[in-house]
């Protein structure tokens, strides 16, 4: 994969050298490596490994799916916050995660901390369990753990 | 010329001899030193023809141009005198000393000092420059302090060199400031050029102060009531120190003094008055207590206070000629002046001698305590006469010179009587009666002198070693002071002519070669008034004398008993302890206490200042407007303050102090100022991380419990200190008068190829700032380094480890 | 209006959303009962108000200046890769300084973890 | 806005002076600090005028600057305050680890001989 | 109309921090009130974000990343401390 | 013309600090090279008042920037007098340094700490910019807070502390002293601000905040508020406390002088009229004080203090003839302080104890440094022809001139005090039983002894050459009392 | 249990190269836009500082092996040094100079002796913090 890249910046500066004559330009180097782009998404398939920009469609789509989530728990959370009369039950609960990796569980924890209504308290020291707060577990428990298992999807899309 | 290097002399001669010292084994070191005096003796004498016949010898080398300063020496009638008697005292003295002091002490240090004095006091009397005299007299005062605690082990020695030394360097320091004061007046320092200048300034009120100050010089060095304490105790001196300096030239440094300052001051009432009244008391007080005294030093010490009061005195009565310049008609004032000298010479040889007598006294049975002696002439015939002599010329008795000066002075009191001048006539009667009593209280010690020591019975228990008479050469010394006692009586006129001339003529100089200021002295002058004074001093002292055990008495009524060594005493003890007091009153060690002194200060000076010259006059005409937002912030700002003086939590203190910085961030954006916004956020950050780290190992604040009051006092500064910032600041901003320089720093792109000024200022227009600023960061970075990592091994003693 | 008025109003729009936000989420923290509770208002509903004003901002710069300002975005990456670490550890904090969850909670699954440990290994430290 | 201010810089001086009054070590520590900020503030009100300008960049080709000398100076006083503060607070540290204390009135030195 | 709404949008910002030092003094925690001193932080930079727009100036864009990089690293030293009590270990024990 | 010169005085001791950093680990080089770049900076500074005597004074434009916009060093023969005798007492020090300060000290940057204090001495002497000043005495400050604190001793750490706070907050009344001074004239260039406040003449604001600079360098001199130096002077190593002595109050009294009588020189009877007040207090303060204590180090401190409320004695007078009574003084001070600190912190070294009645009779095992203290005392109290007299003499003298009775009075008389005070401590400890037998006392090192010797042979000479001094002193008399040749120099064709 | 930083060890990993870079960015731009050598200095250390935080020292100093004091004394040898180039050029002490140059791939650029003199500053400050935070943690 840093191959890809490493080519792709390298096409970049050809291009560069090629197209300018007397002057270096960023905008040159742009093109070039756009130009870089096209040329590496045909040839992938000879390096035996994924298009490296795939991740970043991936990372993209991680992406909308936290600020639905995040539009969705914040409306929720404001709610809470402003109803006359404060109904929540708040509590901490645990889950244990599928992902590995740090920085796997460091996404998942990071996303869940963002979006309303979760904090990650702890990691166990295995790295494998989570320790949530939930602003109240007892009506967003399930819909929590529904937003880990996606994220979890998508965090591993783009990781693996 | 030559008259300068005869001051150097001794002082080259000190500085040998510690090496001569190291060298020779068998003989004794004064021989090397008695050399000196001799050969400067000799020298001065071979002076007396030409001074004689008026001739004075004058030489100047310059020092400190600038001020004035310069080392100028004056020999003339006076300072002859007073040179002569330094070298000739001097060489019998370091004679006498030389059978005195064993081998076992340490001579060398005892002969720089003697040395160093001698310097000094040809210096004293050399002088013409005011500050050189000062530099002498003040280097007679250490030599003198070095040389009563010459044994610096006994207590008692190192006390009364204490006295002596705070007495006489404190009268030097109102001198110096006299001759200061002098100079301001006359332009000058040379005593001759001032003689010359001052009558112009006599009516300047500085004139007083100057003679005053002066005078205090000379009555602390010449043992003047009540400065004459420190004498007693300076007979902790070996016993030829005494005799050298406390009874024949240092002491009389202060009475050269008043006679070289006759010309200068003389005429005036005030220094007639205080000069002849310090002298006639104090002639009285040191008679008076002589008499108690049991301790034969001790009790010529008095006598020597009060004689010196009576030379004194004499000084002051003849300056009474020179109110009115020169007359026929005021000349016979001169003669109390006359007097004086004469009497300041017969003194120094029977006071000499009786210093000696006792030292031999001591020396040889190994105690001068009055009650312990007697007897003493059988075995010791030859000391007997001397003290027989010295004593008798003391009390004013023939055939002895003593008896010519005392009757000079009798008759200068009578005198002085008829004086029309500063409407003296009852005054004059009183110094009369109080010279006439002092005289018979001198009759009665000199009599106890030598009939308690010499006659009645031997005690060989007393004593504490073998009697016998003392060595030879201990008894040249005084034979040779005892022969001049009785050759002036025969001879005076010698001295009065050859050497008594010229000095009236340098204490007179408008009565140079006047008829009569050198009068012919005469032992027999007829039965007039001094002589029945005499008579009555002898009747009426001999009465005393034998009844003394009957009225000793008076010495315990209180106003007698009162003791000015006591009061002494009690002032030193009482001004180290009220200065303890005080200063622990307000040196209290709490950081608290300084502070609020710091505060204090600022709010009186500062804020009754801004009061005083109502500097508070405010323009708010130019104030930018104030968005919502900011005054909010401001307002969360005051809060985030005002929460941290309650803050019950270190941490909470902390954060709040955090709050302030980061908005006071805010505060400079709004100001548009990036660069102190980014600094301002990125050092409070890391303060507040530097209080965390060492927060950890401090302990939960604990609730001050401060009283009520104090918290109230506190708060009470606090807001002063805070007002006046802020009225000085606006009205600070109400004010400016400039425009400040700064404008010129929107040039930063042309000047210094920048365009962000603050950083240009600071990389270049006032870059020595920011350099020095990272050298204030690397010290405060190393020294944080050095302070925890250096922990020196040795522990709290309170006392310095290194 | 331009295209770049829409622009600059749509910034606006959304830096007063984020002004919006940060009040309520500044209501939480006063309102909730405990510690737990107000780092949600906190670290969330306020790292939301700082997003949306920062969005803002770029979208104004953009569209008034057409300047992109990489320090905005930058700023915006940074807000959300830091804001949630930082609740994260100051919960975790408040909870191992035993900070009291609010009498309300209901369940508490980290209680006996942390401190069933905790006195075994104190138990340990006794014996050597 | 410069009243505003000025009143600030009193409030906070007036704060920090009941700080350092006082007879905990930290607090006469945070007394400084308060301090500093106050005296910076006070410096800023000194120029010639609060918001009145650009910020002195010139690349922003501003009619007019605020004042750029008092910021240059207050920089510099900032990072002096900062290496005093830094040292005086490791200072205060030390003193508690050697003597166990804190309490100014348990630390009085010489006077206590 | 673009004003208004950035002014308003400056004094709701300063109202939350003022709201904010009022949780500081209140506590009753110590993470209660690093919880708002990190908000008046994040405040802060929304702050000077709007202040940049109405002063028509990028100068101040590199302090809202200096404040967001330093509120940050401020939480991180104080949860250490109240956590663990210090804040940089000499060597990690467990 | 280039008068790069005139930085050396700061830069050569900064840079040797700096350099010294590097070689922390080499305790000899380190030694060697102190000394050699000390005695440098002592030729450098003579140099520079030589030149001085010829080409008036002389200027240095930092990045050539002219004033008043730029920082530039002015050297003006007051100024430069003390940076020589600042240097030379620096090298001397470093001489006892070497055999009393141990290596541990050595190891922790004790050296390149000195040299940075010189450093923000010599430069706070050298500045004619307002806000440098303060630059510079945070320089010196910072490095005297290290150089106090170096030892970590509970006395050293508690007293430092109060050392500290204490100028922190005087570095704050100085800072918003400028910033007030700043907002009403626009201005930090000294010269400069001198014109600018002729020209509006010195009304009540201006007059207000000269105040706030009374303060500071009160705080700084020891004039009237100097209750933190006697526990903090007596809490260092001897080199450091005395370098102290010599050094730290001075440039307070140097800062002191070039304000009043460069810039709020107008208003007298308030602003002088106080500090002859303060002077007194402080001579009267310092007497008592001397006399209250026992132990050597309060005693000694306490004569710094009497020490500057003389000095000050002569800014209050105010003529010629006094100022250059206070220049003397000066100079004398420096080098006898040091002395006297020197002297106490041997005697302490060799016994082990810190009060006058535990010790007795050093004289006979240390005869040398017995003279030399009565060296000292001598030369304290004013006796001639020692370095201390002439000072008195012209101080005397302007007092008279201007009537001041009562400075006159209180400062001769002061003398008094230091003599009795040191007299206590030669009688008691010097004189009298020797406690130590001569077997078992502690040796004295050359290197304790040769400094003081060196010491002693300045203050004689001092006193006996002062011709020698006479035309830079009253070269730099004559600029205090005539601010237009200070600001001719400084401003020349740009004003 | 153990606490187990993973999360923040993760995040502070590229955060502190974020760092880094805008530190550098910083100082560079100094002359023309806020920042300089002390802000840019202060910058980069507030990354070590967050460095410490996360790490033990230990970890660290096996990253970073230098001696921080060493840094600081460097970077003041260079601003005072900058100020003492001048003088050997026979100008004023502390004189700056500035000019534009040509040079290959970056053209036409302006290089000035302030960069020298602000990356003292920098290191200065950069050193100093780091060793004043590593002294006293080290001395618990
Ligand atoms: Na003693
Ligand atoms: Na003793």
């Amino acid at each position: 994969m840093p191959a890809q890249l490493l080519l792709n910046l390298f096409i970049a500066f050809l291009w560069m050298t090629l197209i300018d004559e007397d002057e270096l330009k960023f905008t040159t180097f742009f093109a070039g490596f756009l130009v870089g782009i096209g040329i590496i998404f045909f040839m992938h398939r000879f390096f035996g490994t994924q298009f490296y920009l795939r991740r970043l469609f991936k990372t993209i789509k991680l992406l909308f799916i936290f600020i639905s989530e995040l539009t969705q728990s914040s409306i929720v959370v404001l709610g809470q916050i402003l109803s006359p009369k404060l109904k929540i039950k708040p509590g901490i609960f645990k889950y244990e995660t599928v992902l590995k990796s740090d920085v796997e569980v460091t996404m998942l924890s990071l996303l869940l901390t963002l979006t309303p209504g979760s904090v990650v308290m702890e990691v166990s020291p295995e790295g494998d369990t989570l320790y949530i707060h939930a602003m109240d577990v007892e009506q967003s428990k399930a819909g929590l753990i529904k937003q880990l298992k996606n994220f979890e999807k998508a965090i591993m899309e783009v990781t693996r | 010329m030559t008259i300068t290097l005869s001051i150097f002399i001794p002082f080259l001669a000190a500085i040998f001899i510690p090496f001569i010292y190291k060298r020779i084994q068998n003989r004794h070191i004064g021989w090397f030193v008695i050399i000196v005096p001799i050969a400067l003796f000799i020298f001065l004498a071979s002076f007396i023809p030409s001074i004689a016949n008026g001739s004075t010898y004058m030489h100047t080398i310059r020092w400190i141009d600038s001020a004035g300063i310069h080392f100028a020496t004056y020999l003339d009638g006076l300072s002859l005198i007073f040179a002569l008697l330094i070298t000739g005292v001097g060489s019998l003295v370091i004679l006498y000393s030389i059978y005195y002091l064993s081998e076992r002490e340490s001579l060398g240090r005892f002969y720089v000092y003697l040395l160093l004095f001698m310097g000094a006091m040809l210096g004293v009397v050399l002088s013409d420059n005011l500050m050189m005299l000062y530099v002498f007299w003040e280097l007679t005062s250490i030599s003198s302090f070095l040389l009563i605690a010459f044994w610096y082990h006994r207590k008692k020695s190192r006390y009364g060199a204490q006295k002596s030394m705070l007495i006489t360097v404190s009268g030097g320091i109102a001198m110096l400031a006299g001759f200061i004061m002098l100079q301001s007046l006359t332009g000058s320092f040379s005593v001759r050029e001032i003689v010359a200048t001052i009558g112009q300034y006599t009516d300047e009120p500085l004139f007083l102060w100057a003679m005053l100050l002066v005078l205090l010089g000379a009555f602390t060095k010449s043992a003047q009531f009540p400065f004459h304490i420190w004498l007693p105790d300076a007979m902790e001196a070996p016993t030829p120190v005494s005799a050298y300096l406390h009874s024949a030239t240092m002491v009389k440094a202060g009475i050269y003094l008043v006679a070289r300052f006759t010309p200068i001051f003389g005429g005036e009432a005030v220094w007639f008055y205080t000069v002849s009244g310090v002298g006639l008391f104090t002639l009285l007080v040191g008679s008076f207590n002589a008499v108690k005294q049991t301790d034969l030093k001790a009790l010529l010490a008095y006598s020597t206070v009060s004689q010196l009061g009576l030379v004194m005195s004499l000084f002051g009565l003849g300056s009474v000629a020179l109110q009115h310049g020169y007359s026929p008609d005021s000349v016979i004032y001169t003669q109390a002046t006359f007097a004086a000298l004469f009497h300041l010479i017969n003194h120094s040889t029977f006071k000499g001698a009786l210093f000696m007598v006792v030292g031999i006294v001591d020396h040889e049975l190994g105690t001068r305590d009055i009650r312990r002696l007697g007897g003493l002439m059988a075995f010791m015939p030859i000391t007997f006469t001397i003290a027989l002599i010295g004593s008798f010329s003391m009390a004013g008795l023939p055939p002895f010179n003593g008896f010519l000066s005392k009757e000079m002075f009798f008759e200068a009191l009578v005198n002085a009587r008829n004086l029309e001048v500063f409407s003296t006539g009852t005054v004059g009667t009183l110094f009369l009666v109080v010279a006439w009593i002092a005289s018979v209280f001198t009759f009665v010690y000199s009599m106890i002198i030598v009939f308690q020591t010499f006659f009645g019975e031997f005690h060989p228990e007393r004593v504490e070693k073998p009697s016998s008479e003392a060595s030879f050469g201990m008894l040249v010394a005084p034979s040779v002071l005892a022969i001049f006692v009785v050759g002036i009586f025969f001879f005076p006129n010698v001295v009065g002519n050859y050497l008594l001339r010229p000095a009236m003529t340098a204490i007179y100089p408008s009565f140079a070669g006047a008829e009569g200021l050198v009068p012919h002295i005469k032992a027999w002058h007829g039965f007039n008034p001094a002589l029945w004074m005499t008579i009555g001093v002898i009747i009426l002292g001999t009465i005393l004398y034998k009844l003394i055990k009957y009225w000793r008495g008076v010495y315990t009524i209180a106003p007698l008993r009162w003791n000015l060594d006591t009061a002494f005493n009690a002032g030193l003890t009482w001004l180290e302890g009220g200065s303890h007091f005080i200063t622990r009153m307000y040196m209290k060690g709490y950081l608290k206490d300084y502070l609020v002194y710091i505060f204090t200060f600022f709010i009186v000076a500062v804020g009754g200042s801004i009061l005083w010259t109502g500097s508070y006059s405010f323009d708010f005409t130019d104030n930018s407007p104030i968005a919502i937002n900011e005054f909010l912030i401001v307002l969360a700002m005051a809060g985030a303050a005002l929460a941290m003086i309650f803050a019950k939590s270190r941490m909470t203190a902390i954060i709040l102090n955090g709050v302030l910085g980061y908005s006071i961030a805010l505060l400079f954006v709004v100001f548009r100022a990036p660069d102190l916004a980014l600094t301002q956020t990125v050092v409070e950050t890391v303060t507040t991380a530097l209080f965390l780290l060492c927060f950890y190992f401090l302990p939960e604040w604990k609730k001050e419990r401060s009283a009520r009051k104090t918290k109230i006092m506190n708060g009470i500064i606090a807001l002063s200190a805070g007002t006046i910032v802020t009225v000085l600041a606006l009205a600070v901003q109400g004010n400016k008068m400039f425009e400040s320089i700064s404008v010129y720093f929107e040039d930063a792109y042309l000047l210094a190829g920048g365009k962000n000024i603050v950083n240009t200022i600071l990389g270049d227009f006032r870059a020595f700032d920011t350099m020095l600023e990272v050298v204030v960061l690397f010290i405060a970075g190393i020294g944080v380094f050095t302070l925890i990592k250096l922990k020196t091994g040795k522990e709290d003693k309170d006392i310095e480890d290194q | 209006m331009s295209v770049n008025e829409i622009g600059e109003f749509v910034g606006a729009l959304l830096i007063l959303l984020g002004g919006i936000a940060s009040v309520i989420s500044v209501f939480g923290l006063i309102r909730l009962p405990d510690v737990y509770t107000r780092s949600h208002a906190a670290t969330k509903s306020s790292t939301l108000a700082v997003l949306l004003t920062l969005s803002g901002t770029f979208l104004y710069f953009l569209f008034r200046e057409q300047f992109v300002s990489v320090r905005v975005l930058l700023g915006i990456v940074f807000v959300f890769l830091t804001a949630p670490v930082a609740g994260h550890l100051l919960v975790r904090a408040a909870y191992r300084s035993k900070v009291k969850l609010a009498d309300i909670s209901t369940e508490d699954e980290l209680h006996d973890v942390l401190y069933k440990i905790e006195s075994e290994n104190d138990g340990t430290s006794d014996k050597s | 806005m410069e009243t505003l201010i000025t009143v600030l810089v009193g409030l906070l001086v007036t704060v920090a002076v009941y700080l350092l009054l006082s007879r905990n070590l930290i607090r006469v520590i945070l007394g400084t600090a308060v301090l500093s900020h106050a005296a910076h503030l006070l410096l800023m009100t000194m120029g010639n005028g609060l918001k009145k300008g650009s910020a002195p960049l010139l690349g922003e080709n501003a009619n007019s600057y605020v004042d750029a000398l008092p910021q240059a100076l207050i920089l510099t006083a900032i990072v002096i305050s900062f290496a005093v503060t830094a040292f005086l607070l490791v200072l205060a540290y030390r003193t508690y680890k050697k003597t166990g204390t804190d309490d100014l009135h348990a630390l009085r030195g010489f006077n206590d001989e | 109309m673009i004003e208004t709404m950035l002014t308003v949008s400056l004094v709701l910002f300063s109202i939350t921090i003022l709201i904010a030092v009022v949780r500081i003094v209140l506590g009753p925690s110590m993470p209660d009130r690093v919880l708002a001193l990190d908000m008046i932080g994040v405040n802060l930079i929304a702050m000077i974000a709007v202040v940049s727009i109405i002063l028509k100036t990028k100068a101040f864009l590199e302090v809202i990343l200096i404040l967001g990089i330093l509120s940050f690293i401020g939480t991180i030293a104080f949860s250490k401390a109240i956590e663990r009590g210090v804040i940089v270990e000499r060597k990690r024990d467990r | 013309m280039m008068n790069n010169i005139i930085v050396m005085p700061m830069i050569i001791p900064l840079l040797t600090g700096i350099i010294l950093i590097f070689l922390r680990s080499y305790t000899k080089t380190q030694r060697v090279f102190s000394i050699l770049s000390s005695i440098a900076t002592v030729v450098v500074s003579l140099v520079i008042l030589n030149r001085i005597q010829h080409e008036g004074i002389l200027r240095l434009d930092f990045g050539g920037w002219l004033p008043p916009y730029g920082i530039l060093f002015v050297a003006d023969s007051f100024s430069t007098l003390l940076v020589v005798t600042t240097s030379i007492v620096t090298s001397i020090l470093l001489i006892y340094a070497f055999s009393s300060i141990g290596k541990q000290h050595e190891h922790m940057f004790f050296y390149p700490f000195i040299f940075f204090l010189v450093a923000g001495v010599n430069g706070s002497f050298l500045t004619g910019d307002l806000f440098n000043m303060f630059v510079c005495f945070e320089v010196m400050l910072l490095s005297s807070y290290v150089l106090i604190t170096m030892g970590g001793r509970k006395i050293q750490l508690v007293e430092s502390i109060k050392y500290v706070t204490i100028n922190v907050l005087s570095s704050w009344f100085f800072l918003i002293g400028i910033a007030y001074l700043y907002g009403t004239v626009g201005t930090l260039n000294m010269a400069h601000l001198s014109v600018r406040v002729a020209e509006v003449g010195q009304g009540p604001l201006l007059t207000v905040i000269s105040l706030m600079f009374l303060i500071v360098f009160s705080l700084k001199a020891g004039l009237l508020l100097y209750f933190w130096l006697p526990g903090s002077y007596s809490a260092p190593p001897t080199v450091v406390a005395a370098l102290f002595g010599a050094l730290l109050t001075k440039v307070g009294i140097y800062a002191m002088f070039r304000i009043f009588t460069l810039i709020f020189y107008h208003e007298t009877v308030i602003t002088h009229t106080v500090i002859g007040i303060m002077a007194i207090l402080t001579m009267i303060g310092g007497s008592i004080g001397a006399l209250a204590h026992n132990d050597i180090r309060q005693i000694v401190s306490y004569n710094v203090v009497i020490a500057v409320g003389f000095i000050l004695a002569g800014l209050a007078i105010s003529s010629e003839v006094a100022f250059q009574g206070a220049i003397y003084y000066l100079i004398h001070d420096m080098i006898v302080k040091a002395l006297l600190f020197l002297i106490a912190g041997t005697m302490i070294y060799l016994t082990g104890k810190a009060k006058i009645q535990e010790m007795s009779g050093l004289i006979r095992n240390y005869p040398m440094l017995g003279w030399l203290f009565f060296i000292t005392m001598l030369s304290l109290t004013g006796i001639p022809p020692l370095s201390g007299f002439i000072s008195k003499v012209y101080l005397g003298q302007g007092a008279i001139e201007t009537g001041s009775y009562l400075l006159l009075a209180v400062a001769f008389i002061s003398g008094i005090f230091v003599l009795y005070s040191l007299l206590r401590i030669f009688l008691n400890s010097f004189w009298g039983e020797t406690i130590i037998s001569e077997d078992d006392d502690v040796p004295l090192k050359k290197g304790m002894l040769v400094p003081c010797v060196l010491f002693a042979i300045m203050t004689v000479a001092i006193g006996v050459g002062a011709e020698g001094l006479a035309p830079y002193v009253s070269d730099a008399a004559r600029t205090l009392m005539n601010p237009e040749i200070y600001i001719d120099a400084v401003l020349q064709g740009n004003r | 249990m153990r606490i187990n930083d993973v999360i923040l060890r993760t995040v502070a990993r590229i955060v502190v190269f974020i760092i880094l870079t805008f530190g550098v960015e910083l100082f560079l731009s100094g002359h023309n836009n806020p920042g300089g050598g002390f802000i840019g200095g202060l910058v980069l250390s507030s990354a070590f500082v967050l460095l410490y935080l996360v790490n033990d020292i230990e970890t660290v100093r096996k990253g970073i092996p230098f001696d921080f004091k060493k840094i600081a004394a460097f970077g003041v040898l260079l601003a005072v040094g900058t100020g003492f180039g001048s003088v050997l050029f026979g100008e004023h002490f502390l004189t700056q100079a500035f000019g534009h140059f040509h040079l290959p791939i970056f053209g036409i650029t302006e290089l000035s002796t302030v960069v020298l003199f602000e990356a003292g500053v920098a290191l200065t400050v950069v050193g100093v913090v780091v060793t004043i935070i590593l002294t006293i943690s080290e001395d618990v």
